[in-house]
């Protein structure tokens, strides 16, 4: 294993001083580890608060700024961080304005930031916890964890996090990330597998002439491992695999503020179809060149244009990465004018800036 | 021996954070095939917290404050899936022992059968589905049989340990329907759970620590 | 070899096609290539231009836009540009007010933007080239072809792509650019190779356990080979070379307007010293993952703040890479205010935006 | 044989892209000892443009237009530091050559030496620093030399590639002062330059296609 990395119990702890180091804009705290604004926000704005198992860098601290999350509490690497985390977290954060937890469908985070949610409400902190589950390489949501929340995520989390700069309360916040989350679908896959760094070797393996289609961003195995191809095929895969995904729905679990407790609500996203206009991330997986994710881009383009699928806005890049894997996702997200209005409004963030 | 003491619940778990360690690996092996190849790291990280506290928490006659301290030290340092079902289940296994200092099997059953239904409470799943509920669960039906049965102390952790160990076993001809290890639906059979594993491991060293071997 | 491509000879092509998709604010000529603004500029602005070898994206291309460059010439891969597209390009982008090539200290990028200097000149297209050889790898320039051009590239354009948007002529922005090049040093390494799509094998061989310190952006040899080591000792030894180079003087070419020729200029850079302010890189080799970038920041930091060298400005990411190469490097900038000035402009390109 | 004919020309320039696409791997496989492994790329690319045009070359009698094109070619397809060397040979070259539309061993001395001055001037270089000029220079000196004796065409070419093959060998033990190599150093001893040995087989080919082998 050949990393920039020191002794591995610290790994997370001198990533976060880094980015502190770099980004007098942000500050972190370390017992419990969370990364948060350094300035304090307007009384009453809602909390917008993300996090996860770490490695998936610049998701989820790179996006804590201006216009985008108050904070992230970053886990150990692949591992949910604990509800102490969000706890406290969100005690350092919050405004009187609420806590919107945005959490990716893990087992590990939905439990987790349901037991922080479970503290925080006891305490009379309003706090909602909205998730993202946008993976379209998992089809069954019968028989499994439901989908993984994939790419979607950094684009709700830039719009949500707009619209609470903006003034949107609790309720509002999480409707939007509620719709955010049922107009995306996401699709990735591997070249190559990645390395924990406590493990020291490849999470899977996989032959030099094999890629693996619908991975997760954890190398969890996709939907298929097959020969190494063309880039367009490639593209060509996921991105069908994104547009021919039927309307979906499934149940997510939201705390109900009348009832005191969880509520489960059925949520269902309709398929994509020609006319639709998209915010497109093209994204690697951590170790993969931007020119490579241009090449995809191309072929995205092109597919979606023979489709009459506008591509209204597009990031490329490496924003939800899965350590040192090399790879791509693609993300759709149906756009309409309130979406399109929170992706252009100005952002200021380790990993996303513009506008400002 | 009529009861469990405060001394041997301290010792149960200050042997597990070490069989805990010395498993690291396989568990995390275990995990590397169905899951995502950290539970071995996520429990040592857990049980070496309860280590570090383990004179804290041996300074409290009551048991509901060991546990309960127990469960919030797991809930805030194993993080993942693993990190708020075991920290439930000592929190709720700690529910029903209000002021005592020693257990009775039936407190043990009670406490246990508590400690259980947090995780499913939590985790929304139920036995077959694949995971740690599937030693857990046979583990505490066990009990209450013995509680029944009046069984001793001895009989009754051997009977709960044995059960234990069947319904790990168990996991390996199931297909995961919880958890990580679903999204490989059938590829998930003929793998052991690691979280039943780990369960399984927290059991025996159980036993082992009320029970000395040849005694 | 495991890459998003499709065919090799069209490599490059596609990935300008991809960016050109994403970023309606460029333009692409495929015949001969080169990408510049969509938008044309001021009447009288001088047209700043680079170019180079393609395979250290987003480097050039990716820096077209307001605030940076006017446009861009990509080679073959790792393969200098030919002059005919400097030649194509600076006319087609220039607008009376004189062309600046930002060259990189190669044999090849020097030659051939030589000549193409040398057309337009003889056309009446003022046109002057400055060099930048950064690496302080390369100590000796008396026995070599001189230090090579790396890190300090992505910080003259830059600086000096807002000091012609903001009205700077042709002699200003060359004198900016010289003095920029004079106050930057660089120095990289090495985890992995990288594999150049027409070879599909590692430019070079190096083992499990051992990295390539001092190395350049095509896998240049660099000054030793040793045993991996931790993320600290990687930085303080990069770090180290950086601030213990010495005052260097080099023999550097530049046009001469008045006798029509190319004449010999000596530049010496003066060594860096405690109290100096910096602007700092801390950029990835292509397939280094963002996290570990931050950990080599992390230390670049404390070493210059033990020595009481401020880094008034940072940028931590892969801006100037070597295809899928993993590893790291540290480029410092002594600035002053003219430079701090022209760094914090708003600049709007595919890989570097902010104030905008 | 008393001189050189424009259609031998263009066969040399038509024969040199095929011994460079044969060569390929060899060029690249010596560049990537000392270099950046793209010389048998870029020596491809160029001559496949040359080899794009033929006919176009082929119907201009002129000889200067010839080699000026070939030049302009190279130059505009070639890239890295080869490139413009090349280039300027040919657009060098071709000074000499107004009006020409063949050959003596004069002409060719003459032209090749301006082609030589050109390499020199554009990369600022001398014998002795492991590049394509040592297989040139002494290939000129050759010819010159045999200008002086009033040698045959088949002497004339055949010592000039016996010393651009001496040449190209001589770099083997030097150090590179110039281009990418000279980053190596001494490392740099012990490898037979790239560029000086696409100029040997480009010289190669010219006399293979004045002298036919057994003729
Ligand atoms: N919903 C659930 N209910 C009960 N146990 C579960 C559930 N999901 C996962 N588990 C248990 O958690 C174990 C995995 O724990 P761990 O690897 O530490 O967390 P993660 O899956 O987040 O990496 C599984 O082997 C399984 O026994
Ligand atoms: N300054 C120079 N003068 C003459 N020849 C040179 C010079 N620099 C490099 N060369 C020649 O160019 C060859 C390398 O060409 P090539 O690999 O195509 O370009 P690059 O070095 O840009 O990759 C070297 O082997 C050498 O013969
Ligand atoms: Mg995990
Ligand atoms: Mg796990
Ligand atoms: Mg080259
Ligand atoms: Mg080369």
């Amino acid at each position: 294993m050949k990393k920039l990395i020191n002794k591995i119990p610290d790994v997370i702890t001198e990533q976060m001083q880094g980015m502190l180091a770099a980004h007098p804009e942000i500050e972190i705290s370390l017992e419990p580890k969370y990364i948060k604004r350094a300035s304090a926000t307007r009384k009453g704005k809602v909390a917008i608060i993300s996090g996860g198992g770490s490695g998936h860098e610049p998701m989820h601290g790179g996006f804590v700024g201006t216009g985008m999350l108050d904070a992230a509490c970053p886990g150990e690497v692949f591992t949910s961080p604990t509800p102490d985390q969000m706890y406290e977290c969100a005690k350092a954060t919050q405004n009187e304005g609420g806590v919107l937890f945005l959490v990716k469908n893990y087992t590990g985070d939905i439990m987790n930031f349901e037991m922080a949610a479970e503290m925080l409400n006891a305490e009379g902190i309003q706090t909602q916890n909205i998730i993202i589950d946008d993976d379209v390489a998992v089809k069954d949501s019968l028989y499994t964890a439901g989908r993984r929340g994939v790419g979607t995520t950094v684009i709700l989390e830039k719009i949500v996090g707009a619209a609470a700069e903006a003034g949107y309360d609790l309720n509002k916040c999480a409707d939007l990330a509620r719709k955010v989350n049922s107009r995306g679908r996401s699709m990735g896959m591997a070249l190559t597998s990645c390395i924990v760094p406590a493990a020291g070797k490849p999470n899977f393996d996989i032959d030099e002439d094999e890629i693996e289609i619908g991975v997760g961003i954890h190398g969890e195995p996709g939907r298929k491992r097959i020969s190494h191809t063309t880039a367009d095929e490639i593209t060509q895969m996921l991105t069908t695999a994104i547009l021919e995904d039927k309307d979906y729905s499934r149940i997510l679990r939201e705390w109900s503020f009348s009832n005191n407790g969880w509520e489960e609500k059925e949520l269902t996203s309709d398929a994509f179809k020609s006319g639709d206009q998209m915010i497109a991330l093209v994204n690697g997986m951590g170790s993969t060149p931007i020119s490579e994710l241009y090449t995809v881009y191309r072929k995205l383009h092109e597919i979606c244009s023979a489709k009459k699928i506008t591509l209204a806005r597009n990031l490329v890049g490496s924003y939800i990465t899965a350590l040192d894997m090399q790879g791509c996702s693609v993300t759709l997200v149906r756009a309409d004018d309130e979406i399109l209005k929170f992706w252009d409004a100005p952002v200021l963030t380790p990993g996303l800036r513009w506008g400002v | 021996m009529e009861t469990i003491k405060q001394a041997q619940v301290i010792n149960w778990l200050e042997k597990t954070a070490h069989v805990i360690g010395e498993n690291k690996d396989y568990l995390t092996k275990l995990d590397s095939d169905i899951g995502d190849a950290d539970h071995g790291f996520n429990m040592e990280r857990g049980f070496n917290k309860v280590l570090e506290k383990i004179n804290e928490l041996a300074a409290s006659e009551d048991l509901q404050a060991v546990l309960k301290n127990t469960g919030m030290t797991l809930l805030s340092s194993i993080g993942g899936a693993s990190g708020p079902l075991y920290g439930s289940f000592f929190l709720q296994a700690a529910l029903p022992l209000e002021g005592k200092t020693e257990l009775t099997v039936e407190d043990l059953a009670n406490s246990f059968g508590k400690g259980v239904d947090g995780i499913k409470a939590r985790g929304r799943a139920s036995k077959g589905e694949k995971t740690m509920i599937d030693t857990l669960e046979p583990a505490i039906d066990a009990l209450l049989l013995s509680v029944k049965n009046k069984d001793s102390i001895e009989t009754a952790l051997s009977n709960m340990l044995a059960a234990a160990e069947e319904g790990m076993k168990f996991t390996i001809d199931m297909i995961a329907t919880k958890g990580r290890a679903s999204y490989l639906g059938d590829r998930s059979i003929g793998h052991q759970d690691p979280g039943a594993t780990s369960s399984f491991l927290i059991l025996k060293t159980l036993k082992e620590s009320i029970i000395q071997p040849n005694s």
